[in-house]
């Protein structure tokens, strides 16, 4: 699609290295609401699922690292050990805001390349049931006396009194200030990203919602922050995803039916905010997904022209379009041109979040960084039924969360 | 007799409510870079020294957003922004006195800061918060 | 001091090898109550000062990890960094109940050892303040209706009616199972290491606490969960602790100086627990540390007999003498003999906690796991002023969480 | 006219309140390992299958603690207790029907299961736990 810093010609995958680190087994649960299920039956159901779908058992891992945000702190990953199988070997419980899953599956990777673990098991999950908007909150009760209070002395919260805390208008910010810079980028493109997904997500059973929208009626439903209205929000929701991962040494060992569905890692990165001025007052979306981004193609030695799929972080509508930028799918400043001349779409020359992506398929906080590895792996394992991209052989999975943290996972089908 | 003024208190303690109110940051001494809150070191250099350093209150839109699904107690909608003051420092407040449409709001549109009352505790302190207003 | 699976001959350490992984720099803040500042202020405060000890800056560093229980979930790595140094790298935020600093040092570990960093910063922080007892809470809102609920269809909180979840009382509970396996362990003995650890506090400047007390002060203090006292169950509050890990390819390049303050990771591990049938209903807080004790010992080539000092998880007097045991301190059941020789005294053979202990020196939950890889630093550095051991070469920091993770760290002197 | 009795309901699903209350355990069909939980898989084999079984009321006591300083609303000092049943099954439980005292509770006591009323809700349902008494 365009220019990468580091566009290196594809090399096809001729062989297992020994060092590299490969998807095993993969699942996510339908996300949606689990009224009757806690977050260990989530995690469980999608953690046996993943080691079913590798045909290993828990006794094979040796390693296990579990993400969830809003239970951070409740020992998820040995809570699962106790309903799927307690044997003893290391649990990392990780959080990375909205990047926890891919930060689950970062530390499972690194044990691997550490030389520590064969194989390993990263689980993300989330139980959000109807928590409404993410976004900062006051405090009930009034207080009577004001008092400076905390790194900037307020004497109340400043949500809504200096600018917005809340999701929805951080990352319409975001987006504006794109729109800012580059001429071409205003309300309907941002609206065509949601159409988009949405329309995608019809064909996607494992999808949240799975219903299209018009671009009138997307445009037309209620502003939550100009310019994402109610339909470019992603929901809240509950679910899970789980990879298995293993080394190239030991996946060597594995019998032929089981290597021809393991997809390689050819790149894993995260990365965090690295000092901007304006990040000091609002969170820059932009500059840590740039960095992730340039140094997983180096690593992996793709350009972005080579993906055959991308899902991307698409937790608001204007928060994609900018990332078409980020990830240099498209010209720099052409993020407009991108979405308008449909290359995004799933039949489009770089088809973008054809899982429904956040919007659609859902956001189930911790599971989100592994269930778009799993759609990647999906695809390229060509087993994505309705959805499948033909023949895809490449594909980046990106994942963001406030604060910040980019994950960047760049997948490859295994030629063997 | 002599009546006291009512008593206010800035919303933020890097808002200064002097004859002509104003915004101070905590400048790295070292590398420049600018801060609104309370410092451990500098985020761009990593040294640990600070002077004051007061803000300009000419600026531009920079970004924004019109929030209408806002935190309870908030009137909505109102224009989130993100500004640059005219000596180039990036500050986050709220668009005043200026119709919340998109089709008003303009991006790079210049503004000028203003303070403004958002309510009083119950010894009767009120505190004063800001907000840039079209210039 | 006793057999230990893999009793090793011991092999000074003559060079630094390339993929050998050091501390280079360490730091803890005093424990105790800081009500005006907050837990950032805590981190970046302890962070800068690690960094400053091994003569580097965050600049530096290619990776961060954050450990904090009560915050998890709030991007302490992120914030951190925003206080001290936005270079960009991964940040890992992670849990691991009480042994959430060692996961952080293992994550900076995990890092270096796969060839991603050279150099990393692990930074565990607590703000617990006057919490009281770490203790299952009941609902404050009474039920009206009973109504089954989890995974055990419970009517109410079981805390109390079937057992106690308090902490004091889990730990009572393991103390007495092995009281009642092994002769000679009575509540004497279980005070015996309350009364060691407060007297060892006394000569340590960072301690929360420093002021001894007679063994019959200590049994007679109130009973919180019969056999543990008040004076033998550690306060919570507030603290931090933060290392500089260098891999030995990098320190190799460092100035004499540094180099020879630099301390030597001999073995890193974590363990959760493996499948026992009483650890089912309560929690088995032995098969797990003995299993990453046997492990430790056997990657670092070290015999428990080899060790000048340990630092581990006396969260309650109970729970320290197990360890003897469980960490192969002393024989197989000797533990009540080992206390009653004065072993583990500062003046015995196997000197345990002469920080003071979580007992005395405090326990702000997610410091504690890098404050006792500072304290056995401090030590093998000779820096310890008037709680050194002398001549320590050697030393063991041991931590556990319950739910569970144990971490294990054996250091060594370098000899460069 | 016949008096109904008070409804009751078990504070935990694996307490039966049969003629002869007993607890029940999910044994896994594989390898035997019992839970008292709901359960998705087996914590020692992994496997997915599981059948009820009842669990035998006699026991003995394996390791206690008196606790003194116990959660809002429970009575205490009061005997905390981890006992193992005749067929070998670790259960959380209290000591009831017997002096919180150290000397009174000895490690390996035999023990019987017992239940008790521990409050009713406001429909008048009481809830029943379990306890183990010395016999
Ligand atoms: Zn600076
Ligand atoms: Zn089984």
């Amino acid at each position: 699609m365009s220019q990468t810093q580091s566009s290196t010609s594809r090399k096809p995958v001729r062989k297992i290295s020994s060092d590299s680190v490969w998807v095993l087994g993969a699942d996510m649960t339908h996300f949606g609401r689990y009224e009757d299920q806690d977050i260990v039956d989530l995690a469980a159901q999608t953690a046996l699922a993943a080691l079913d779908d590798g045909n290993v058992s828990i006794h094979d891992m040796d390693v296990l690292a579990a993400g969830t945000l809003l239970k951070a702190g409740t020992s998820l990953g040995q809570r699962l050990q106790k309903q799927i199988g307690q044997t003893g070997i290391p649990v990392y419980n990780v959080t990375n805001a909205c990047a926890t899953g891919a930060t689950a599956i970062r530390t499972v990777y690194l044990a691997i390349k550490a030389g520590e673990a064969d194989m390993g098991l990263a689980v993300g999950a989330e139980q959000m049931g109807k928590m409404g908007l993410l976004a900062g909150a006051h405090s009930s009760k009034e207080k009577s006396v004001y008092e400076p209070k905390g790194r900037y002395g307020a004497v109340t919260s400043l949500d809504g009194y200096l600018g917005t805390e809340t999701m929805p208008g951080v990352f319409a910010q975001a987006g504006m200030e794109y729109a800012n810079e580059h001429p071409g980028v205003g309300f309907e493109q941002f609206a065509k990203v949601a159409y988009k997904n949405h329309l995608h997500s019809t064909r996607n059973p494992l999808a949240q919602y799975r219903k299209a929208f018009s671009l009138d009626e997307i445009m037309q439903s209620p502003t939550m922050s100009y310019p994402n209205t109610l339909l470019m929000c992603c929901p809240t929701g509950d679910g899970a995803a789980a990879v298995v991962l293993i080394s190239g040494e030991r996946l060597k060992s594995m019998p032929q039916d089981v290597r021809r569905r393991a997809v390689k890692i050819s790149a894993s990165v995260l990365t965090s905010d690295p000092y901007t001025e304006s990040s000091q007052v609002q969170p820059d979306v932009s500059t840590l997904t740039r960095n992730a981004a340039a140094l997983a193609y180096e690593t992996a030695g793709v350009a972005p022209e080579d993906l055959d799929l991308v899902e991307l972080h698409d937790c608001f509508a204007t928060a994609e379009l900018i990332h078409y930028d980020n990830l240099g799918l498209c010209e720099q400043g052409g993020a407009g041109d991108f979405i308008d001349s449909g290359a995004p779409f799933r039949d489009g020359s770089t088809p973008v979040n054809v899982s429904g992506g956040l919007i659609s398929k859902g956001h189930p906080i911790g599971a989100t960084g592994v269930a778009n590895v799993y759609e990647i792996t999906t695809h390229l394992r060509g087993e994505a039924g309705e959805r499948q991209i033909a023949g895809a052989k490449v594909g980046l999975a990106h994942v963001i969360g406030l604060g910040s943290a980019c994950g960047v996972h760049v997948l490859e089908k295994a030629a063997v | 007799m002599q009546i006291d003024p009512t008593p206010q208190i800035p919303l933020v303690d890097y808002l200064r409510l002097d004859k002509q109110p104003h915004l101070v940051a905590n400048e790295c001494t070292n590398c420049g870079a600018r801060f609104f809150d309370r410092r451990n070191a500098c985020a761009q250099c990593g040294l640990r020294q600070f002077t004051k350093v007061p803000i300009r209150n000419e600026a531009k839109l920079k970004s924004f957003t019109i929030v209408h699904r806002a935190a309870p107690g908030i009137p909505a909608p109102f224009v989130s922004a993100v500004v640059e003051t005219k000596d180039g420092t990036t500050v986050r407040a709220n668009v005043v006195n200026c119709d919340p449409n998109p089709d008003v709001v303009r991006l790079g549109m210049p503004l000028q800061l203003t303070t403004y009352c958002i309510g009083a505790d119950d010894d009767g302190t009120e505190a004063v918060a800001f907000g840039y207003q079209p210039s």
